[in-house]
Parts: C-alpha cells; sequence; structure tokens
C-alpha cells in the first residue's frame, strides 16, 4: 500500500530522536588519537637528529627548510628546522626517511591559527622549550 | 589485465596498412602508425568482428621534445583483448584526426589533450579548452611550458608570458 | 455563558477600563489594541521558540546533540541567532525592482499576522469571531503567496523567479483539495464560524469524523507553509532558497519569522479544526490544552519535515489534483450521506 | 501575443547541490532543461605535470588527493602501474589488506555518495545517517595508516605498516553492522515513495549510450553492462574472492542507487572473505630506496569507486616519471550528463548530479 514506505521512515526517525546520540561535547570532551595519526607539529629529538636532511629530500612538496651547520669536529648540527604546514600534507615521508628514528608528530589536531605566519615554526627551537621545561 | 593482440593480427594489420610498424622483440609490442592512416585503422579495429575494439580505454599524449606521440589503450570487451596504437605527431604542428568519428566518448578526454598538450584535433565537434581558463594561452603538460603571469586588466583576468625566467 | 481564565481575566479588565474611561467604544479599541499586542508578542516568541526547537530536534533526529553553547543547554541560541541576523549588512543587489522588493518581506508577514485574530484560543477568547471565519482564514492564508511571487519577480535573479512562479503553481495545487476536505467539517458543523466549529467538537473531535479529511488537511498543511517534504518554493538544493536568494539580515529574518508563524499557525489549525481546539479534561484550564495540542502538532510537521525527501514540482502538483482532490470530493459526498443517514435515524 | 524563450541558468560553481566545484550551464524552457553543458577546471591543480617533478614515492600523496573520498584506491591504481612497470612483486599478505582497505573505501564513497544524494533529493537527516556510518570507516583508517581521508598508506611494493589487530577487529565489527545498516537505509530511503517516485524513470541513460561515452563504474553497470574491472582483471588478490556484480535495467537514476547500494553488500562480502582468509608474512617487498624503473611505458587499470581508473606512466629510465596520464572515470563518465539531463526537470538535474557522481578532485585532476 502506497504510504507504508513513509510510516516506516518516520519510525527510524523516531527510534533515532531519542536514541544514543553520536557526536561529543567537543571541548569538554575529545576523541582520543590513534598510535599512528599523522598530524600537528614535528616533534624533533634533538640528541638523536644527525642532520642528514633526508626528511627534506623525501618531502615532496618541500615544506621542510633546514639550516645545518659544520663545526671544527666535522660534525653536522640542525640550526633551524621549519616546517611550513601550510605545505605540508602529512604524508609521513620525512618520518619513515629518518635514519635515526628523531622525528615523530605530536598528535595535536588543533591545529589552527589566526594568522598565516603561525602556520610555520621551528621543530629546533620547540625540542629545545621542551627540554627547558623538562628540567 | 587481459591478453594483448595477437603478433600474427599485429603482422596482419601491417600487410594492410604500409605505415604501421611494431617492435618484434617486446612481449606487448605497441603498433606505431603514420597519422593519415591512424583514422582507418581505427575503423578497421573497431568494426572488424574478429577485434571489435569498442572501448577506447585510454587517450593520452606524450612530449618528446623532438615529437608528440598519441598513445591509444584499446580494449575489446568481447575477446579481453588489448592493444596500444601510437601515432608520432610533428612538434610544431601537432594535428590528428580526431577519435570522436569512431568512439564518441573520447570528446573529454581529447579536449582535455588539446588543452593541456596542444595537440589539434581535426574534426573534433566542439574542440575548446576544458580544464584551463578559455584565455590562456599555453599548454602546461609540453615540457617547454613556463607558467603564464596572470593579471586583473579593467576587471578581466588575463595571462601573460613572463618577460624571462631568471 | 463562557468561562475560563482568560475569559474573565479580560472581563475584569474591561470592566475596570469600563469604570475608567466609560465610554464603550474606547474600550472596545483599547481592549483590542492589547489583544493585538499579545498576539503579535506570541508570533514573534514562536518564532524564537521553534527556530531552537527546530534545530534541536533535526539534531536529535540526526543523531546529533544541537545547538548547546549559548545559555543553558544552547537555550539562548535563537536569541544569538536574531541578534545575528539583525547585524547582518544589508545588501541591495544591483537591477531589482525596489519597490517590490522591499515592500514583499513586510508584506508577507501581515497575512500571517493577521490570521491571529480568527483562532479561538479558549472558551470565548477570539479576537474577531466572524460568521465567515474559515472562509476568511482560507483567503488570507492564500495572500501568502502574492509576496513569494513579488519578491521573486523583483530580485532579478533566476533562481528566485523559479521559486516564485513555483508558489503559484503550488497553490493551484493545494488550495482546491484543501477547501473541498475543509467542507466537510463545514458541512458538519452548519456554520463557518471558528468558535461553532470548536464547540461542535465538545464531545467528539473532527479528527474521528473526518479522519480523510484530517489527511488531506495534513499533506496541504504542509504545502501551505512550504515545509519539508514540500519545500518547493525554497528548494535548498535546487533554486538555492526561492524568492528570498537575494535577501540578507533583516529582511531575511522577516521571511524567516513568517515561515515559524506559518508553522504555528498550521498547528493551531490542526488543532481547532480537528483535534477539538481548547477542548479537554477539566483539570486544565482550556487555553493549556490548546497549546499543548498546537504543540504536539508543530512537532509533528516537524518530524515528517525532517524525514521525508523533497516532492519534484510535477509530482506535488500531479498528487494535488490526481489524488487529493477526488479523495477531497469523495469526502464530501460520504459526509452528505452520513448527515442524510444520521438525520433519518 | 504569448511568447516563450529559453534561458540559461548557471548552476555552480557555488550551489548547494553541485558535488565540489562543477558548473554546469543549464538551459531551460520553463522549468524543463533543454540541455546541459558542464564546466570544469576550478579544481585543477595539474597533479600529471607535479608528478613529473617528483620521485615514483613522493607521487602517491598526490593519487591521494585525486578522488579524495577513496584514496586508497587511487593509491592502489598508481603503485600497481608503477610496479607493473618496475616488475615488483608484491607479498601474498600486502595483497589482503590492499584489498580490504579498498572495498572498506569504496563503501565509504558510496556512503557518500547516498549521503549526498538523498541531501539533494531535500533530506538533510539521510546525509547525516550516511555520513555516521562512513565515520565508522574514517575511525579504521585513522587506526591502519593515521589518516582519515588521504590515506597514503598503500605504497609501491605493498603497504605501510601490517594492519594492527585492532584494526582487523574493528573490519570484522563493520561488515557484521553492515546488514543492520543496509536495512536502516532499506526503512528510511529505499523503500520511501517520495525517493521512489523522484528516482525511478528519470535521467535515462540506456545501455547504447553508456556504451557510447565509455561509461565506468557503477554508472554503466545500472544500465545493464556487465563491466566491472575486479572481475575482468582479476588484479590484485581480486581473483581469491568470491563476489558477484550488482546489474540494473534500465539505467535511471533509481537503478544507480540500488547497484551502489548492492555493491556496499558486496563489498562487505569480500571483505569478509578476505579477513578469513588472510595469509601471513611480510607486507612490503623489496623495493630499492631509489626506484628507477627501466625505460618504457605502463598502463594499468583498477576499478575505483567511480569506474575504471587508469594510471598511463612512460619512464625514461630516472628516479622521476616522464610523463603520467590519470584516466579518471568521473571526468568520462560527466560527458553523459548532457543526455540524462534533458527532457527533465530542474530537479532532476539535481539528482542526476548526484547520481553520476563526479569528484571534482578527480575530474579537473
Amino acid at each position: 500500500m502506497w504510504g507504508k514506505g513513509l510510516v516506516a521512515g518516520l519510525k527510524v526517525t523516531w527510534g533515532h530522536w531519542f536514541g544514543k546520540k553520536e557526536t561529543v561535547y567537543y571541548p569538554e570532551e575529545r576523541l582520543p588519537m590513534t598510535e599512528r595519526f599523522r598530524g600537528g607539529h614535528l616533534v624533533l629529538d634533538d640528541k638523536k637528529c644527525i642532520a642528514c636532511k633526508l626528511c627534506a629530500m623525501g618531502c615532496p612538496n618541500a615544506a621542510l627548510d633546514l639550516t645545518v651547520s659544520v663545526d671544527e669536529d666535522k660534525k653536522r648540527h640542525m640550526d633551524s628546522y621549519k616546517h611550513q604546514i601550510g605545505r605540508c600534507m602529512y604524508c609521513d615521508l620525512c618520518i619513515e626517511a629518518c635514519p635515526v628514528k628523531a622525528l615523530s608528530w605530536d598528535k595535536n589536531y588543533e591545529g589552527s591559527s589566526y594568522f598565516k605566519e603561525d602556520m610555520t615554526y621551528d621543530a629546533v627551537v620547540e625540542a629545545k622549550n621542551r627540554r627547558g621545561s623538562n628540567e | 589485465m587481459g591478453k594483448y593482440f595477437d603478433k600474427e593480427k599485429l603482422e596482419l594489420l601491417k600487410a594492410q596498412f604500409d605505415t604501421a610498424e611494431y617492435d618484434a622483440e617486446q612481449a606487448e609490442p605497441a603498433i606505431y602508425i603514420g597519422k593519415e592512416q591512424l583514422l582507418g585503422l581505427m575503423r578497421v579495429l573497431r568494426e572488424t568482428p574478429t577485434y571489435a575494439f569498442d572501448r577506447m580505454s585510454n587517450l593520452t599524449a606524450v612530449d618528446y621534445k623532438e615529437y608528440f606521440e598519441m598513445v591509444y589503450s584499446l580494449y575489446s570487451r568481447r575477446f579481453d583483448m588489448w592493444i596500444t596504437v601510437k601515432v608520432k605527431l610533428d612538434h610544431d604542428k601537432p594535428e590528428v584526426e580526431s577519435m570522436t568519428q569512431i568512439w564518441e566518448g573520447t570528446n573529454f578526454e581529447e579536449r582535455e589533450t588539446y588543452d593541456l598538450m596542444g595537440i589539434n584535433f581535426i574534426h573534433h565537434p566542439d574542440l575548446r579548452r576544458i580544464l584551463m581558463p578559455d584565455n590562456y594561452d599555453a599548454h602546461p603538460l609540453r615540457k617547454d611550458f613556463v607558467p603564464l603571469e596572470p593579471k586583473i586588466e579593467g576587471g578581466v583576468l588575463t595571462w601573460h608570458k613572463q618577460k624571462s625566467m631568471s | 455563558m463562557h468561562s475560563g481564565i482568560l475569559y474573565s481575566t479580560a472581563q475584569a479588565l474591561r470592566e475596570i477600563l469600563m469604570s475608567l474611561v466609560g465610554i464603550p467604544i474606547i474600550v472596545d479599541i483599547i481592549m483590542t489594541v492589547i489583544c493585538a499586542t499579545i498576539l503579535l508578542l506570541i508570533m514573534a516568541t514562536s518564532a524564537l521558540v521553534f527556530t531552537l526547537g527546530e534545530r534541536k530536534i533535526c539534531a536529535f533526529i540526526q543523531v546529533r546533540i544541537g545547538p548547546n553553547r549559548v545559555g543553558p543547554g544552547g537555550l539562548l541560541q535563537s536569541v544569538a541567532d536574531m541578534i545575528k541576523l539583525m547585524d547582518k549588512e544589508d545588501i541591495v543587489p544591483k537591477g531589482i525592482d525596489k519597490w517590490l522588493w522591499v515592500l514583499s518581506p513586510i508584506l508577507l508577514l501581515v497575512p500571517s499576522a493577521l490570521i491571529y485574530a480568527f483562532f479561538p484560543f479558549d472558551d470565548g477568547v477570539i479576537l474577531a469571531d466572524v460568521n465567515v471565519g474559515l472562509f476568511l482564514l482560507i483567503a488570507i492564508t492564500s495572500q501568502t503567496v502574492l509576496p513569494f511571487l513579488m519578491g521573486g519577480y523583483a530580485s532579478n535573479s533566476k533562481y528566485s523567479m523559479i521559486g516564485g512562479m513555483r508558489t503559484v503553481a503550488q497553490m493551484l495545487g493545494y488550495e482546491v483539495p484543501m477547501v473541498f476536505a475543509l467542507m466537510g467539517i463545514v458541512m458538519l458543523t452548519g456554520s463557518l464560524k471558528m468558535s461553532a466549529i470548536v464547540e461542535a467538537q465538545s464531545n467528539v473531535w473532527f479528527i474521528v469524523l473526518q479522519p480523510l479529511a484530517f489527511l488531506i488537511y495534513i499533506v496541504t498543511a504542509l504545502l501551505e507553509s512550504n515545509r519539508p517534504p514540500f519545500n518547493l518554493v525554497e528548494g535548498e538544493s535546487e533554486i538555492i532558497a526561492g524568492p528570498f536568494t537575494e535577501y540578507t539580515g533583516m529582511r531575511w529574518a522577516l521571511f524567516f519569522l513568517a515561515e515559524f508563524s506559518n508553522l504555528m499557525c498550521i498547528g493551531i489549525l490542526t488543532t481547532t479544526l480537528f483535534l477539538g481546539g481548547w477542548h479537554g479534561p477539566d483539570f486544565l484550564p482550556g487555553f493549556c490544552w490548546f497549546w499543548i495540542k498546537t504543540f504536539i502538532c508543530v512537532l509533528f510537521y516537524q518530524w515528517v519535515g525532517w524525514t521525508f525527501p523533497r516532492l519534484r514540482i510535477d509530482t506535488m502538483l500531479s498528487f494535488g489534483w490526481k489524488v487529493l482532490l477526488p479523495i477531497a470530493l469523495i469526502n464530501v459526498l460520504l459526509t452528505g450521506v452520513g448527515i442524510y443517514i444520521y438525520n433519518i435515524m | 501575443m504569448a511568447q516563450t524563450e529559453k534561458y540559461v541558468l548557471n548552476m555552480g560553481p557555488q550551489h548547494p547541490s553541485t558535488h565540489g566545484v562543477l558548473q554546469v550551464q543549464v538551459e531551460l524552457d520553463g522549468e524543463n532543461i533543454v540541455g546541459a553543458k558542464p564546466i570544469m577546471g576550478y579544481l585543477h591543480r595539474g597533479i600529471e605535470k607535479l608528478m613529473e617533478s617528483r620521485t615514483y614515492t613522493q607521487c602517491v600523496p598526490y593519487t591521494d588527493r585525486l578522488d579524495y573520498v577513496s584514496a586508497m584506491n587511487n593509491n592502489l591504481g598508481f603503485c600497481m602501474a608503477v610496479e607493473k612497470l618496475a616488475s615488483i612483486e608484491v607479498p601474498r599478505r600486502a595483497e589482503y589488506i590492499r584489498v580490504i582497505c579498498a572495498e572498506l573505501n569504496r563503501i565509504a564513497s558510496h556512503h557518500v555518495f547516498i549521503g549526498s544524494l538523498t541531501n539533494d533529493l531535500g533530506s538533510a537527516t539521510g546525509m547525516i545517517y550516511a555520513f555516521r556510518d562512513r565515520e565508522k570507516i574514517l575511525d579504521l583508517f585513522n587506526i591502519i595508516c593515521g589518516a582519515r581521508m588521504t590515506a597514503h598508506y598503500i605504497r609501491i611494493g605493498g603497504v605501510a605498516a601490517d594492519a594492527q589487530e585492532e584494526f582487523l577487529k574493528g573490519a570484522q565489527e563493520f561488515v557484521n553492522y553492515v546488514p543492520a545498516m543496509l536495512d536502516e537505509y532499506d526503512r528510511i530511503f529505499t523503500g520511501n515513495e517520495i525517493f521512489q517516485a523522484r528516482m525511478k524513470g528519470t535521467s535515462i541513460i540506456t545501455r547504447e549510450t553508456a556504451l557510447k561515452y565509455s561509461m565506468s563504474g557503477p554508472n554503466i553497470r545500472a544500465s545493464g553492462v556487465d563491466y566491472d574491472i575486479r572481475k575482468i582483471d582479476k588484479y590484485g588478490a581480486y581473483g581469491d574472492f568470491d563476489f558477484e556484480i550488482p546489474l540494473g535495467e534500465q539505467g535511471d537514476n533509481w537503478d544507480r542507487y540500488i547497484v551502489r547500494l548492492k555493491e556496499v553488500q558486496q563489498s562487505a562480502n569480500i571483505i569478509q572473505q578476505a579477513l578469513d582468509n588472510m595469509p601471513d608474512g611480510p607486507v612490503m617487498a623489496k623495493v630499492p630506496k631509489v626506484l628507477k624503473p627501466p625505460k618504457g611505458d605502463a598502463y594499468h587499470r583498477v576499478e575505483n569507486t567511480r569506474g575504471e581508473l587508469g594510471f598511463y606512466i612512460v619512464s625514461d629510465g630516472s628516479t622521476k616519471p616522464y610523463r603520467v596520464h590519470i584516466r579518471r572515470p568521473s571526468f568520462v563518465n560527466l560527458q553523459a550528463l548532457d543526455s540524462m539531463c534533458q527532457g527533465m526537470l530542474l530537479a532532476d538535474a539535481v539528482t542526476a548530479f548526484a547520481t553520476i557522481d563526479p569528484l571534482m578532485g578527480e575530474v579537473d585532476c
């Protein structure tokens, strides 16, 4: 009979009207991110880093801008590690390219900012700050 | 990916069209044909019941700097069979017969090739740019492509050649 | 004689005014102004309440939480919406027919406000209990078509124009079956007076006596107020927003206000015509029953609207002319036969 | 004397119901459509050109951005084409994981189809229900590769990392949920009379038209042509699984919807078989860090959610592809839009845009 489908549809929506809700109260309740989640800022372990620049070479979109200096013992140092989030595709190729596993994501998914300049940051400075706050 | 076109049949085609060539060494040789005989070859491939290539699976062009090469990948649903047809075109005046005369569904793909590679398709029903702006005067997929500079003149977006690449 | 809190309050107020002023006609004018103000306030608040209600209900149906930031549990969301709308820039497009364009949202509010005069809210509480109440109601609600068409024509936009033309086609489609469906009620009551229609339902509601007419009325009411699944006029996935595509800020808010006012109107009309108006068990006063029923009707209309997809214009028109109209005519016939048999017995 | 005149209505690129930035110039006579001309290029990023200056490994994330609602299928197509070019053998377990991911993504993409279709028909509720179920799949992708949409999980030579127990369990749970999900869709959309009235008999693509325009994917299958590359080519691990190809009868909007709904069922069927017979072993072949395929060209096609997705790659023996051409199914399918819309009403045009299911990231490339 015509109208049977309409009533069935009404029943479905009626059931959901009082049913469990799928969304969460966001700022109060945050979904946990998974182990392999790609996003946020790059965490550089500057103790491990050998400044080989392989991550920048692996980047498809030239999002990484590194400056490396060589000291008198022929040891390479990472002076700055500029990550332009605006160019980043979060493809994970830089992290996979790292031979010493010195890179990881900080899994922060609240990456919006008011100014475009805030989208570029220096991972070396962040690593120093992190160490400073830990000590 | 199905089976490739038999070499005996390729030989047959070669006898039929004097400009047809293929590299017998390769496992899946593409058939090269002169651009004057392309339409005839395609008609034969499409309409002979033992070939019945009813799908133009892929159509594209490659810029080899000295010449352009049109690549047609044909597929026959009835025999689950493939063939690749290639045509070399002059770099200065790339022109080829439009395949819309045989497969109507190549309309957009030929327009795209015209737009991005600058190949002129003769007898195409509606040869206009499809992805780039209508007043764009370059073909991006060519190897010698230099991006044009956008400028707004009198409320209209226009494109200009860059003075130099330095 | 009439009873009920509202009626006695009004009576008391009238006596006080009478003793203060003394001239009956001035008292009448003051009383009318008071009533009209109250009705307009009801209309404005209903828009506020229903905006929030609409958003909450659609969220609940769509397994979401809905607005929950402004005020406790999002209660003040519609106030925030209103402030936002007032804040917006008033954009007047180029090439419009200025007068028609400006007048359209204002004119749309007039019929939606006017029909509140004919609703019996409680025993004896009715602003204008005219003899041809129902007839006037239908006549006035049909006028909402004109502002839509004006807005659509004046906006100098093809989308608006299509929307405006759709309104007219749609009006022809629903108005005739609706009138014939209501004919059954008029036949049973023997009067066009609204208070008489409610009075006739003191024992049995018309939904029992006129189930066919009730079903037709639900469909045509949704059509009349442009609610989904019949929101062809604004059909947002086809013609953006129909006649109000080019309106912004407060002008758009007026359309919005009229829409929610119409939603309440059809709720009230369903209550009055089919669900016994203010009649109900004695433990609550009449006007409470009236509002409870109205809200249930509005909830029902919103529930329907958020469940179904939109009809196509030709399906809707053929549905109106080929399905609803014959059923309405059969209903008239059946009612006539029923009355005849009842009278013989 | 009264006179009527045809007029052109410009739908898009900013319109509530054109998917992405598709612009369609609809020629109307009243509300009847005389012709519809799609205009694209608003999302043209030149991915083919970009790939010429990236190494093969670096190209893979760009394929995510083609058809961004079924990124896994695009990864698969490109990687298989490169594997064909460089003759790389992919481990069995990787093939199975690829199939699971590709089929999950096919279901997710069909969710977007159902959602946008119901939204275009005027029922926003339907959209939310479909997206609610899609969320379950995206969460699974988040577990396996750390991204929800632009997966970049399938790599040249295998997959990025082995599938965790958590992912496999989640996939099993989702497959178990599919019948309940389809039942709910049946009750709220498929059985709905208004829905049927809007879809049945509108925008018909006949068998001949579908073949003429080289259409592919669910669109051609809805017209009754048995053409599914998963079945014909049996690429990857698809030869191991037993599944049906749902076919439509007359090729109207309704058939295109039903075919996709049945495909969801079949995809769930494939995932179930893959989960049951999952082999052990490595998930990545031995691929040199600097991949240099031999000189030559290769064309490989896979069944994307929207049809036949082909990659034609020319290698000049260096680390970067000399030329990449992508045969995008929705681009080719869009040719049929004009004949679909002719003689229909404006409201049907919106349904036609939805059921032909173009994705502008893929159309404009």
